[in-house]
């Protein structure tokens, strides 16, 4: 159920409270929004995309300039829609420790914080970041309590807001509860939906990467589908789901389908018919290879796969990934790379269809059935019930840092680098989809060392490409 | 599976909610038979050092991805030692510095910190269920 | 028909009295031959092909040294296959300037010629560069005639021969007529036929590629299937068709698709059954990106296309084409790169059936157009035919050099990079298929400008990816 | 279409098959109106020179894409006049010089061996067909 109007307003008074907050009027921060150009809002550069995926890099720098430095190359290599990505301090709400290291950076000009701290710079000075740009900006942080940081980014004049109460607890934090996650996002959308008019939609996108280790395409797209009705049942009306390269193209090609169509389908079954949803894409997210060469070939085919499933968007990585913080020189190569790659696969994009089906019903199959029995819990709403699926295991996210999260679903790859489960734990999965699952596996031997259990995580640093 | 017998305390320590290794670990670990606490991520020495005590642990493994590590580990030792546990051996691995610098000499560091060994950067994670089991052994 | 028996024997001692192959008997050659172990076999590495296309740099030096240091560099990177390509004066049978440049070379220890002299080094020498190697070496040149080559080659124990009398003479030569290209390589054929036994078969391979400039894929798939029918004429029974990277990733799909379908097609209809078919894929062979990260981005992309049409073989490039003969460093990158993006890709192999069924169909309906066309015309034979349809334009390659050829069929890029007819030429083709060419092209503008008409061949280096 | 009435002999000198920018100019200089004689690639100074003869040529126009052109065309311009030609523009464009070398300098170095005009890769092809355009005109 949509959060009612009056007990909204007054959950927002209380955040407003926020210091932080002060130096914006609530509504001197609607009417900035309402009045930015419409090349600002995100949700309508989805709706008049060309035939490329729009291109989204990622970047966060502790200092205003660097940040500002970064913006404008980024702009000028090509990113259609900048990034601001903030950093973990203010992720995990230790708003003074950021606020205290900015200044530490400030006198030292060096950078300690590893993104951009939005609430210790203030909306105000941030909207000046922005003032000379045409594009979309994105808010990507991990935070499973953004409440004052969206409130902030939406000053600011913000148009797109990642996260969930999923997928940016559970990757994200040890111990942050799973159901005051789920509220404080059930709150965002509230306020995103808030904002949004039927001309300007303030635009929602969900972490399907989640710990970019391993994690079987039929928990990602359980898991979006579910983001993605929470922020339906709140009013939101443009939003993306997302997931990230497996090591296996195949398997994303039937991810995509399967994504695709499980999300239609429940929208469909619950009833919302006025939602624009849109596929996002991310190049690899996991152990990232050290070696130019093989960094840069795996962002160029992870460009590929993004033309194929005819992505709506694409984030990228850069061939410094594995090395720490990319420079900005980093990151507007990695812009270029994919630019050039993606006008290389144009062609792709009508071209649907490509024998994966079996795979794609496999996964949705899944997907369905974890669906199902989360729905079928009892609960006061649906993120109550969510919240249960990841005590009992229903959720479970292959190597999450979360103490609520089970962590006893196993997976491993098959001989084409597809990720298969190998114990399901307390997922509910129908038989047929574990049988071949099994089938899968069959010629695999048994994981025993660490390292073998590495070779897999490690798909794309083994030592074998050298 | 042989049974070790031999309880073993590790985690992830700092801000740091990079958690893979520590999983492997865990699981490989486990498999070799060990007496396994794992106190997960984002973790502070307090909180290795009570968990070794409640489990009178023959060994605690601190694993450290970020880099930042070093500023977590100074005391560990010796308060280990205080609270009764001299004989335990105290491992470390991962990112143990910033920047790309010579193995031998980061380990060294840390031997020196007190840790019985250190690993950076490791090729090979196996390796260290042979040291483990060669230290445990004698 | 086959050459006869006693025909061949004498054409035979003609060739051998060629002064350059007095060196080894060419009783002694086939007992060479004979005794390599079976991986030195390409027909054979075809037929026990693992997963990934077989990977195959080029690369040719003057220097005896240098070329055993390149195939040492190039087998250490992984190559599957090592290449033997030769120079421009042998190619000409411009022998004498070779061998004199050869020894110019030897003496200032200089590289003066753009590949390997095999016949001034001899085929003894030439043996010992693949003394401890263990896998096939393929012939690469581009020779109207080369009969007496390919002797020296099969006495080095060389087991892949590239080239054919269309495709080696229209796009190499200015002048050397076709009827006696076709005849030599008829020879070739029955040569490599002669030679081969049931389990040691001496494999040809025909260059798709053609002037790697604007070719539209139905024209190469006509040639292809004309030069894998002249050689099974002669008795050869292992053969690669083979073509390039054309700019858009679903014509190369497509294009593959049609080429395996009409191969078949032709080869059932004149009645071959014992020949193994072969799919060989070259990485982009026009004009080629002089930035590093956009030939390498490029590389990859043809790289994961090969595995997307389950190439048996792939021929690849360098990051430095556009710059020079690229040397080892190079070419070992790029056996790297190509190595890593196959095994990012390998999961497509089994994924055919993307939906260029269309666009398949199409290209091949036209190439059948255009072979039918040729086997009607009068002729005593397949070759005399073949010489005929390219004196009268129905083969036409644009942008080849050689005065036969016709030069009126003209091609231009549709909006999704794809190559398509503007203008037939003398090209028999049928009304549907011209219909849909130009329905394809109907928001493009007129060629005019010079600069606009390179818009298409510069596809890859284009200013505005800078 | 505007009809110049000229006569231009174009092609690709020494032994270089790369034709591609040999037809693009043909087909564009046609476009433009000119009476093009083609004589191709894989050609000598000699080839030029009796094609301008033998066509009464205003201009003759030497590709070179292989790098090794310079060998080929000292003498081109001698010999022009020597065959009643002195009058004749005479053009080379394409790859003049083997290596990284800054286009001035290259492209003087071919003026001072009597080309009206020098294009060491140039950025543009339109450039040429105004610039011979403007010649013509005189
Ligand atoms: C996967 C990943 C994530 C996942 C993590 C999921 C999870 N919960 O674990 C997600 C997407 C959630 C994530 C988030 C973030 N990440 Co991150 N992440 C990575 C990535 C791509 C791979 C890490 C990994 O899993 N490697 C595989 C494991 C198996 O290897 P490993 O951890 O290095 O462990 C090896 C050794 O250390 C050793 N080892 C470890 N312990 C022990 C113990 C013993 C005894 C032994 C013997 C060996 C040993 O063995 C392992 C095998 O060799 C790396 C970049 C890379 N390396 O490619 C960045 C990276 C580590 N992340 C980084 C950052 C900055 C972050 C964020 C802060 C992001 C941000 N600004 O947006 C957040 C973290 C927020 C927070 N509060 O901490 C930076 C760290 C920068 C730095 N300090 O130099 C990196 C380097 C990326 C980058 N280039 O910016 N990340
Ligand atoms: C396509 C191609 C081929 C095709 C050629 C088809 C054909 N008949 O034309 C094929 C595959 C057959 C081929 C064969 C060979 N090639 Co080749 N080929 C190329 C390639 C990839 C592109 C050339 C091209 O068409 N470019 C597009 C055209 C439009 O550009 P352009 O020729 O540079 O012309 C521009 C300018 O020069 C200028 N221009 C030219 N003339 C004029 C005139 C005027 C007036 C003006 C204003 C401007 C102008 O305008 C054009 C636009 O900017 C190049 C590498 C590259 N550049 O990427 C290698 C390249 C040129 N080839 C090369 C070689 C060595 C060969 C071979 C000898 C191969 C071998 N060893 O196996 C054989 C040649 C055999 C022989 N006897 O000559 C080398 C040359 C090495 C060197 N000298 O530095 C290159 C550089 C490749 C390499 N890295 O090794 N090749």
């Amino acid at each position: 159920m949509q959060i009612p109007s009056d007990i909204f307003i007054k959950q927002r008074e209380t955040v407003r409270q926020s210091p932080l907050l002060a130096e914006v009027d609530a509504a001197d921060g609607a009417a900035f929004l309402a009045q930015l150009p419409e090349s600002r809002y995100a949700a309508s550069a989805f709706q008049n995309r060309g035939e490329h995926p729009i291109l989204q890099p990622r970047g966060g720098f502790a200092l205003f300039d660097d940040q500002a430095q970064l913006t404008h190359e980024l702009d000028v290599a090509g990113a259609d829609f900048l990034p601001l990505t903030i950093d973990s301090h203010t992720r995990q709400n230790d708003y003074e420790r950021a606020a205290t290291l900015l200044e530490q950076c400030e006198e030292r000009n060096e950078n300690l914080l590893n993104g951009y701290p939005l609430l210790a710079h203030g909306a105000l000075l941030t909207r000046s970041l922005f003032t000379d740009i045409n594009k979309p900006v994105s808010l990507r942080h991990g935070t499973p309590d953004a409440r004052v940081l969206v409130e902030a980014a939406l000053d600011a004049g913000i148009t797109e807001i990642e996260g969930g109460g999923i997928c940016y607890c559970l990757p994200y934090s040890r111990s942050y509860p799973i159901d005051r996650a789920l509220l404080n996002w059930q709150y965002i959308d509230r306020l995103c939906a808030y904002y949004s008019t039927d001309e300007r939609r303030i635009h929602r996108e969900s972490f399907g990467p989640l710990t970019a280790t391993m994690v079987p395409p039929c928990m990602v797209v359980a898991i979006q589908v579910l983001e993605l009705l929470l922020a339906a049942e709140q009013g939101v009306r443009s939003f993306s789901v997302s997931f990230s390269q497996t090591g296996s193209m195949a398997q994303d090609i039937a991810t995509a389908t399967a994504l695709r169509e499980t999300t239609q389908k429940w929208l469909d079954q619950l009833g919302y018919t006025n939602v624009d949803v849109r596929l996002v894409f991310h190049q690899w997210m996991g152990a990232f290879p050290v070696e130019r060469i093989h960094a840069e070939a795996l962002i160029t085919q992870g460009a590929v796969t993004a033309a194929l499933i005819a992505a709506d968007k694409i984030v990228i990585k850069t061939r410094t990934e594995a090395l720490g913080i990319p420079d900005s020189n980093s990151n507007a190569d990695a812009v270029k790379v994919t630019k050039f790659a993606l006008r290389l696969s144009q062609s792709l994009a009508g071209c649907t269809g490509l024998n994966t089906d079996e795979e794609s019903a496999h996964i949705a199959t899944a997907a369905n059935t974890i669906l199902e029995n989360i729905l079928q819990l009892r609960g006061i709403a649906l993120w109550d019930r969510v919240a249960s699926a990841v005590r009992t295991g229903i959720i479970d996210i292959p190597f999450a840092p979360h103490q609520e999260n089970r962590g006893e679903l196993w997976t491993v790859r098959d001989n084409d680098d597809a990720i298969r489960i190998a114990d399901q734990g307390k997922v509910p999965l129908p038989e047929s989809f574990l049988k071949r699952e099994q089938q899968k596996l069959s010629n695999r031997q048994e994981n025993v060392g660490l390292d073998t259990m590495l070779y897999d995580v490690m798909l794309m640093v083994r030592k074998s490409y050298l | 599976m042989i049974v070790h017998e031999h309880r073993l305390v590790i985690g992830v320590i700092g801000n740091d909610i990079h958690v893979v290794a520590n999983k492997v670990l865990e699981r490989g670990l486990r498999n070799a038979g060990y007496d396994v606490c794992n106190i997960g991520v984002n973790t502070f020495p307090e909180d290795f050092i009570d968990a070794a005590v409640e489990h009178d642990a023959d060994a605690v493994i601190v694993s450290t991805i970020n880099g930042e590590g070093e500023d977590w580990v100074h005391s560990l030792r010796e308060e280990l030692t205080t609270r009764g546990l001299k004989d335990a051996f105290l491992y470390i691995g991962g990112n143990l510095a910033i920047g790309d610098q010579p193995r031998e000499r980061v380990e060294a560091k840390f031997c020196d910190m007190g840790f019985s060994r250190a690993y950076h950067r490791p090729e090979s994670m196996d390796i260290f269920l042979t040291d483990i089991a060669q230290d445990l052994a004698q």
